[in-house]
C-alpha cells in the first residue's frame, strides 16, 4: 500500500501543478473555477497519500481521511459562492472574465 | 479455483467485452444516434453481467440485493439519459440541417 | 488468484471506458460529449463493483451505488441546460 | 496483488489526462465534462486507496452535485463567443510563466511526498484505542463527530457563511426571495418521470448512508449530500419548488445541526468537562453522536441544496 500511496500523492502534486496553470492562464472564470478546484483535490490526494502510508484497516490514517472529507464539502461550497458570483458578474455586466485591474471601475469610468 | 469462480469469471469477462464494445461503438459509429445505440448496449448489458458474476461474492442476500439495485438504478438511468439525450438531438438536428 | 484476475477486469474496464475521453475531447456535438460521461460513468460503477470484489471491501459496494442512484443527474443538467436560462425540458417542444 | 498496478497504471493517467482536458481543451462545454469525468475517476482513486468514505463523499459531491451546478452556471453565462475568446488565446509569455510555476509548486510537493518519513507518524493507533470508548466502528466517524469535533463544527458554520453570501448577491427585489429561476417539465415527460421515481430511492440510500455511518464508511456529510441532490433533482423535474430563503422553516433546519452540536458540546462542559466532550460512562457517546449525526445530516442536506439552488431570484410569492 505504501508504493501506491506515495504513487496517488505524485499525481496529486501534478494536479496542483496543472491546476495552477489554468488558474493563470485560462480568462473565464468558470475555467479558473474548475482549475481552482483540481488544485484543490490535488492537495487532496497529497493528503491521501499521507493517510495511505499511515497502515492500519481501511485506507489508513483515519484522522487525515476525515479533513479530506470536511475538505470536499467546503471546496464543494466554495465553488458555489464562487459560481454565484460570476452569475452576478455575468448578470451586472455582461463579461465573463474577471476586470484586467482590481480597481476597474476607476479605468473604465 | 470453484464452479463458482469460474462462472465469475465468465460473466465478467462478458461485461468486460461489452464495455469494450460500447467504447468502439462510441468512438468509431458515424453519428449520434449510432453512437447512443453502442453506449445503451454497454450500460445495460455490460453492468448487467459484471454484476451477475459479481453476485455468488456477495456478502449475504442484502449485498447481493444491493448489487442488484446498483444495475437497475443504473439501467434507469440509462434509459432517462438515452431519451432526453436523443429528443435533444434531433432537436438541435433539426435545427442546425 | 481470485483477487488479482478481478482487479485485471477492473483495469481493463476502466482502460475501455477511459478510452471515451477522446470523444469527450472531439465531440462534435456537445451530446457526443456527454454520451462518453455517461459511459465512463457506468464503466466507474463496474470497475468500482470489481474493485470492491478484488480488495474484498464489501463497503465499496455503496460506493457504486451512490454513483448509480446520481449517474443520470449530470446528464439531466446537460439537456436543461440547452434551454435558454437552463430551465426547459427537452420534451416541451416536441 | 500484482494486478491492482495494472489498475494503477490506467487510473492514474486518466486523472491525469482528465485534470489537462479540464484546463486545456478550447471548448468551454467539453471542459466541464471533463471535470464531471474528473470527479467520477477521483472517486475510483480512493476506493483503490482504500478511503470508502472519501470516496462516497467524492461521489456524491462529483457526479451529483459539481456537476449540476457547473453546467447550470454554463448554460446561463452562455457558450456563445464572448471577450474570452475575443481575447484570442493567452500569451506565449504568461504561458510559459504559468507552466514554470505549476511545474516548479508540482515538483516541490512532489519531493515533500518522497520525504515523507519512514516509518509514517500516525494517529490509527491512538483513534482504535480510543473508539470503544465511544461505542462506534467507524474511525472516521470516531474523528469527525468526536476526536476533531470542533473541526466538524466550525465546517459546519463555513457552509452556512458561504450559503450567506450567496444569498447577499440577491438583487432588491428578490431579497429574501426564492433561489434560482423556475424549472419547467413536461408533466408526463421522461424528466418529471425520473423526478418522481428517483427521489424515494435516494432518500432510502441517504438514509442507510447515514445510518451505517457510526459501523462502516458514511455518516452525515454523505448521506446530506445524496439527499440534497435528490431535492435538487427535484426541483429540476418542476415537481416541487425552493421555498423562499426567508422561510423561517428553512432557516430552523440549516442550523438545526450545528445548533444541537454546539449544545452537545457545551453539555459536555458540565458531563465530561470539556466542551465538545463526551460523557465517559458507557453508553452516552454513540447516541449522542447519533443525534449530532441525524442534525447534521438534516442541516448538511438542505445547505448543500440551497447553495446549488444559488442566489434569491424571485421576489417570495
Amino acid at each position: 500500500m505504501t508504493s501506491a500511496a506515495t504513487l496517488y500523492g505524485l499525481a496529486g502534486a501534478a494536479l496542483v501543478g496543472i491546476g495552477l496553470y489554468g488558474l493563470a492562464v485560462q480568462a473565464h472564470v468558470l475555467r479558473k473555477i474548475l482549475a481552482f478546484n483540481l488544485i484543490g483535490s490535488g492537495v487532496f490526494l497529497v493528503f491521501g497519500a499521507v493517510a495511505g502510508r499511515g497502515g492500519g484497516a481501511g485506507g489508513g490514517d483515519p484522522v487525515p481521511q476525515a479533513m479530506v472529507i470536511t475538505g470536499i464539502v467546503v471546496a464543494l461550497s466554495a465553488t458555489a459562492l464562487a459560481v454565484a458570483l460570476a452569475l452576478r458578474l455575468f448578470r451586472e455586466t455582461g463579461r465573463v472574465t474577471l476586470p484586467p485591474d482590481p480597481p476597474a471601475g476607476a479605468r473604465d469610468g | 479455483m470453484s464452479a463458482w469462480d469460474l462462472f465469475t469469471l465468465a460473466a465478467v469477462a462478458a461485461g468486460a467485452f461489452f464495455f469494450l464494445a460500447g467504447t468502439v461503438g462510441l468512438l468509431r459509429f458515424p453519428d449520434v444516434f449510432t453512437r447512443l445505440h453502442a453506449l445503451t448496449k454497454a450500460d445495460n448489458l455490460g453492468l448487467g453481467l459484471i454484476v451477475l458474476g459479481l453476485l455468488p461474492r456477495a456478502e449475504g442476500v442484502f449485498g447481493a440485493l444491493k448489487l442488484v439495485a446498483v444495475w437497475l438504478l443504473a439501467l434507469l438511468a440509462a434509459a432517462t439519459v438515452a431519451q432526453l439525450v436523443a429528443r435533444l438531438a434531433r432537436r438541435e438536428g433539426d435545427a442546425g440541417a | 488468484m481470485m483477487p488479482d484476475l478481478l482487479a485485471g477486469f477492473a483495469a481493463l474496464v476502466l482502460l475501455s471506458v477511459a478510452a471515451g475521453l477522446a470523444r469527450v475531447l472531439r465531440g462534435p456535438t456537445a451530446a457526443d460529449r456527454m454520451m462518453a460521461a455517461q459511459l465512463l460513468g457506468t464503466g466507474g460503477i463496474a470497475t468500482v463493483l470489481l474493485l470492491a470484489a478484488a480488495l474484498d471491501m464489501p463497503a465499496a459496494v455503496d460506493v457504486a451505488l451512490v454513483l448509480a442512484l446520481l449517474a443520470a443527474f449530470a446528464a439531466v443538467a446537460f439537456v436543461k441546460g440547452a434551454s435558454p436560462e437552463g430551465t426547459g425540458d427537452p420534451e416541451e417542444e416536441a | 496483488m500484482t494486478a491492482l498496478y495494472l489498475l494503477d497504471l490506467v487510473l492514474v493517467p486518466a486523472i491525469l489526462l482528465a485534470a489537462c482536458t479540464a484546463v486545456g481543451t478550447r471548448d468551454r462545454f467539453a471542459a466541464v465534462v471533463s471535470f464531471i469525468v474528473y470527479g467520477l475517476l477521483l472517486a475510483i482513486a480512493w476506493v483503490r486507496l482504500g478511503a470508502v468514505d472519501v470516496a462516497l463523499a467524492e461521489a456524491a459531491i462529483g457526479a451529483g452535485l459539481t456537476g449540476v451546478l457547473l453546467l447550470g452556471a454554463l448554460a446561463r453565462m452562455g457558450r456563445r463567443a464572448d471577450e474570452a475568446a475575443a481575447a484570442g488565446p493567452p500569451g506565449r509569455t504568461l504561458r510559459l510563466g504559468a507552466a514554470a510555476l505549476g511545474a516548479a509548486v508540482a515538483a516541490g510537493i512532489a519531493a515533500a511526498v518522497l520525504a515523507l518519513p519512514e516509518p509514517a507518524p500516525q494517529l490509527s493507533g491512538a483513534v482504535a484505542e480510543a473508539l470503544p470508548a465511544l461505542g462506534l466502528g467507524n474511525p472516521v466517524t470516531g474523528v469527525l463527530l468526536a476526536f476533531r469535533g470542533y473541526d466538524t463544527l466550525l465546517e459546519a458554520v463555513v457552509l452556512l457563511l458561504a450559503l450567506l453570501g450567496i444569498w447577499s448577491l440577491a438583487p432588491d427585489p428578490a431579497w429574501g426571495g426564492l433561489p434560482g429561476l423556475r424549472h419547467r417539465a413536461r408533466p408526463e415527460g421522461v424528466l418529471a418521470w425520473l423526478g418522481r421515481l428517483l427521489p424515494p430511492v435516494g432518500i432510502v440510500v441517504g438514509l442507510y448512508v447515514f445510518w451505517v455511518g457510526a459501523d462502516r464508511p458514511g455518516g452525515a456529510f454523505q448521506a446530506g449530500t445524496i439527499l440534497a441532490a435528490v431535492w435538487i433533482l427535484a426541483v429540476m423535474s418542476a415537481l416541487v419548488e425552493p421555498p423562499a430563503v426567508r422561510s423561517l422553516a428553512l432557516r430552523l433546519a440549516l442550523v438545526a445541526g450545528p445548533a444541537l452540536f454546539l449544545a452537545v458540546g457545551f453539555a459536555g462542559l458540565g458531563l465530561a468537562g470539556a466542551f465538545l466532550g463526551y460523557p465517559a460512562a458507557a453508553g452516552w457517546a454513540k447516541p449522542l453522536i447519533l443525534l449530532v449525526e441525524a442534525g447534521l445530516t438534516l442541516s448538511i442536506a438542505a445547505t448543500l441544496a440551497l447553495l446549488v439552488a444559488g442566489t434569491p431570484e424571485r421576489a417570495a410569492g
